[in-house]
């Protein structure tokens, strides 16, 4: 399928307009249509499987115009967030009942996928920053949906530090227009590469990953994430975890540096220590927490951990004269774990909106023995924890190994460790999910609880049989080298990106 | 050194929004960051003794346009994205304002180090 | 509240219509003079701000309800969208000005030149008066509620 | 220049009284005047069209903030947050305010700007061809509008979403009460 690469944004936001027309009289018809849209998009992306392809909206050549790129990093993205988008709408159509003002919140989910798309597809830097804000500026007024004081302040917080994230990232803009004199990004990877890494560009390379790493919510910049994704409604917080610090953090962070600025050793080592402070200081948190939103959220602040350590190995091995095949093995496994995070964090979240509405909180010691009470949401969630921790079956277990075997490969043995540690970590935190939330006794004030039915049990069950088939991806011949290998080579290839669109 | 002016006004903002505790003030902060970098983007166009990126008449010689007009034209880039930039800012104002205002009905205050439901 | 005194009332009640009557300008002329779309449209919701604060929220929502403004506001945002779909269908591509390239060659410095660029001035006027308008309405008639 | 730099200083100096004063409404004022100070700046800089709107964004905008402070009990909320945290935050915008000092020398002087001196730059283009490739005789209108137009649908969605955000936080009711299906 060829569609022009602009329907990706143009047509999730065309429905978001449309929405508030409907309003309350027809209400059905606007659930329909923003499912429709979210299916659509999915199907989209993968028709977009395996393509390369640059779009050059308003038929004016870069760099007079804007153009958009889509290769194998992009398609990626675009699948996560098809799949993870079309399974949190399908999952609000029940769930978002106990809400008022649902139109507003079909609306407000489209143009925040609308701006993940356009962020994912952008390849002007200046375009990538306008999408970035719709992303963003809708997700806080998701998160704040509830209106409620936890809500609220977490939003609030939220809201804060991403401005001033935005803010760096504009700044960063700015000054590298002023020493290059363009804003496309593969004008200014020539540029750059002419020229060299003056401090300008040094300063502005600083303020980038400082401002991703803000979107991203890693380690020293995580203070938003924990308030910010259990008090959003399930589905949000199923799309805030699944893709948005992926889409606006990982993605973001990679084309810069990757594709951009191109590596270099010290820079893959901010990335790697980045990424284990992640995953430790996630870990140790999540493991502490009773709020089982809140120990998901910490857990993903852990899992990304893994993603941007992937990345980063990848980055020391290729700057440091390392085997590509080496580089590209951690690469691999980041961007196979970036996915497979993307599907079973989301079924987490969507399993534990699923437990909240029948029990009414989301505080761990007040449940127990839901197993009986709750079967879909019980096989599902355990599915995905099974999944997280890297037990071997299934598909986290795969992303985990590829990671401790590029690590060896390239001799840092102590990264294997701590990724192997942190692993059992995650083991620990979610037997302890398992634990009090669905084993034991039955909670007091519990009796009455009921599955939930309809459009929200297909949801988790689809996630959880594309969960079990993820282990697949990197079997079936046909499939990697379609969806993962195209992206690890975007990566590999650094700043051939720019003569790539260029042609 | 006029760069560097913006760079101070920007590092005031920053200032102000991580040390404050007023919601309001917080807000401020975040604004006067934002007119620091629209700022900063236009002064990156300016051409000494410059003239408006807008075609007059008189700049017009015989259908096409005048040496003169091109050789001392300022940045007409910089100025659309500091356009959309300035849109971008309302917006989030208007959003931030709407959390201030909410908040402040369901606290009864403005002061963040008061407004502590969340931990962990 | 009923709005201020009469003086401020009748004076307001002319100066509304020469605020809009700017704002329409600098939409129309944007392509040609300073201006554009954005600055006309917030002069536009300044405009009725202006008679908000004068005369009161109440004969605000008579003569233009919150709905009907938010409606503007999507029919503004859809037609923006619906001058880059109009691209693809006529020009092959999104976004491509069609009106100019095709049909108006030449034609510059007039009230209809520049194909689109005037369409889209007025489509986004319309959409960012209409949602500014909103905003702050919204913002001034948001009552808290009593404390329990 | 020197009139560059007077109105640098005098918004300079209105940030550090917002930042400071305890008073939040004449902080809110502060802001006024740096917003027309920049409006001030934007039209000496030869950006009439900025000037316009930043002027007209900022009234507004200054209504949307009076909103906020006028009509609460000011209880004047001073100081800043604990001290620890203080002072890590000082420090690290200290930091970055030394090392950010430097970043400015390699750019081209003010006042010759780069897309002159760049070879191919997008700008040139604009200048040169604005007028006859898209016919607007206001070329950042021509910019806005037709070679970044997909930016200003960006740009519109982003005051969209932000409106639709501000009316879905400000609604009356926010949950009710679901009924029990089966």
């Amino acid at each position: 399928m060829n569609v022009p690469l602009p329907v990706f944004v143009v047509l999730p936001l065309i429905a978001a307009f449309l929405l508030p027309l409907l309003g309350k009289k027809y209400k059905t018809a606007a659930t329909v249509l923003a499912n429709v849209v979210t299916i659509l998009l999915l199907l989209l992306a993968i028709g977009s499987i395996g393509q390369s392809r640059v779009y050059e909206v308003g038929k004016w050549p870069i760099p007079l115009g804007i153009n958009m790129v889509l290769d194998g990093l992009s398609a990626l993205l675009l699948l996560a967030i098809g799949v993870v988008s079309t399974a949190a709408m399908l999952f609000s159509v029940r769930y978002m009942e106990q809400y008022t003002a649902k139109a507003k919140f079909l609306c407000l989910f489209l143009l925040m996928v609308a701006g993940m798309n356009g962020v994912v597809l952008s390849g002007d830097i200046f375009n990538l920053f306008v999408f970035l804000e719709i992303a963003s500026i809708a997700s806080y007024a998701l998160v704040g949906f509830g209106c409620e004081h936890e809500e609220l302040e977490a939003s609030f917080k939220y809201m804060v530090l991403g401005s001033i994230a935005s803010m760096f990232v504009l700044f960063a803009v700015a000054l590298v227009y002023g020493n290059t004199g363009t804003l496309n990004m593969a004008y200014i990877s020539e540029a750059i590469e002419v020229s060299g890494l003056n401090i300008g560009l040094g300063f502005a390379l600083a303020l980038f990953i400082a401002g991703f790493s803000l979107k991203a919510a890693l380690v020293p910049f995580h203070a938003w994430l924990p308030d910010a994704h259990p008090s959003a409604p399930a589905p949000i917080s199923a799309m805030l975890s699944g893709v948005l610090i992926k889409a606006l953090g990982v993605y973001a962070l990679c084309r810069i540096v990757f594709n951009m600025f191109g590596v270099s050793i010290q820079l893959g080592w901010l990335l790697v220590t980045l990424g284990i402070l992640s995953m430790i200081v996630g870990a140790f948190l999540a493991i502490g927490q009773w709020d089982f939103k809140r120990l998901l959220a910490y857990s993903s602040i852990s899992q990304i951990g893994y993603v941007v350590l992937g990345i980063g190995l990848g980055a020391v091995i290729l700057a440091g004269d390392g085997e590509v095949a080496t580089a590209s093995l951690a690469i691999l496994g980041g961007l196979f774990h970036l996915l497979n995070h993307a599907v079973y964090k989301s079924l987490l979240f969507l399993t534990s909106g699923s437990v909240q509405m029948s029990t009414g909180t989301r505080e761990m010691r007040e449940m127990g023995g839901l197993a009986d009470k709750m079967p879909v949401t019980r096989t599902t969630c355990t599915i995905a924890s099974a999944s997280i921790a890297g037990v071997p079956p299934f598909s986290g277990f795969w992303s985990k190994l590829i990671l401790v075997i590029a690590a060896v490969q390239a001799g840092f043995y102590w990264i294997a460790a701590v990724i192997v540690f942190v692993s059992l970590c995650t083991l620990i935190m979610y037997l302890k999910v398992q634990r009090y939330v669905f084993l034991g006794e039955l909670g007091e004030n519990l009796g009455e609880v009921k599955e939930n039915k309809g459009s929200m049990q297909i949801a988790m069950v689809s996630l959880a049989c594309l969960c079990v088939l993820m282990g697949l991806l990197l079997f079936v011949p046909g499939l990697r080298e379609n969806i993962l290998e195209p992206a690890v080579k975007v990566l590999t290839d650094g700043l051939e990106y720019s003569s790539i669109v260029m042609k | 050194m006029l760069y560097a002016l913006c760079f101070l006004l920007f590092m005031t903002g920053l200032y102000c929004a991580v040390v404050k505790k007023n919601m309001v003030k917080i807000v401020i902060g975040i604004l006067v960051m934002e007119y620091a970098v629209n700022l900063f983007l236009i002064m990156l166009g300016y051409r000494t003794n410059g003239i408006a990126p807008i075609v007059g008449r008189s700049d017009l010689e015989a259908g096409e346009i005048s040496e003169l007009f091109i050789s001392s034209t300022v940045d007409p880039l910089p100025q659309a994205l500091v356009l959309t930039a300035i849109v971008i800012s309302l917006g989030s104002l208007a959003l931030m304002i709407s959390i201030c205002i909410r908040t402040y009905e369901k606290y009864g205050t403005f002061d963040i180090t008061q407004i502590r439901r969340l931990k962990g | 509240m009923k709005g201020m005194t009469i003086i401020v009332k009748t004076i307001s009640s002319w100066v509304k219509v020469l605020i809009f009557l700017f704002g329409i300008y600098i939409i129309l002329f944007g392509h040609l003079t300073p201006g554009g779309g954005f600055a006309g449209g917030v002069i536009l919701a300044s405009s009725y701000v202006l008679v908000m604060l004068a005369f009161g929220k109440e004969f605000v929502e008579e003569n233009l309800p919150s709905s009907i403004a938010s409606k503007l506001d999507c029919a503004g945002a859809f037609l923006f969208a619906m001058i880059a779909i109009l691209g693809l269908v006529f020009g092959g591509t999104f976004f491509v000005n069609f009106i100019y390239q095709k049909y108006l060659p030449g034609e510059a410095l007039n009230l209809i030149s520049a194909g689109t660029i005037p369409l889209s001035n007025i489509a986004i006027g319309l959409k960012v008066g209409a949602s500014l308008f909103l905003v702050i309405f919204t913002l001034s008639t948001f009552r808290p509620k009593e404390k329990e | 220049m020197a009139m560059f730099y007077g109105l640098m200083i005098f918004m300079l100096i209105a940030a550090i009284i917002a930042v400071e004063t305890k008073n939040l409404l004449s902080s809110v004022i502060c802001i006024g005047a740096i917003g027309f100070g920049a409006s001030l700046m934007f039209l000496f800089l030869r950006a009439p069209d900025i000037a316009i709107t930043q002027i007209v964004v900022e009234v507004l905008g200054l209504i949307i903030l009076i909103r906020a402070t006028i009509a609460r009990d000011l209880t004047f909320i001073s100081g800043d947050r604990e001290f620890f945290n203080t002072v890590v935050s000082v420090v690290i915008v200290l930091v970055i305010l030394i090392t950010g000092m430097h970043i400015f020398e390699q750019l081209p002087a003010f006042g010759s700007p780069v897309f002159a001196e760049t070879a191919g730059a997008a700008s040139q283009t604009y200048i040169s061809q604005g007028l006859k490739q898209t016919g607007a005789a206001n070329i950042v209108a021509s910019v806005i509008l037709d070679y970044r137009a997909y930016d200003t649908l960006g740009e519109a969605t982003v005051l969209f979403t932000s409106i639709i955000g501000a009316t879905v936080i400000l609604r009356d009711k926010s949950k009710k009460l679901l009924e029990v299906e089966n």
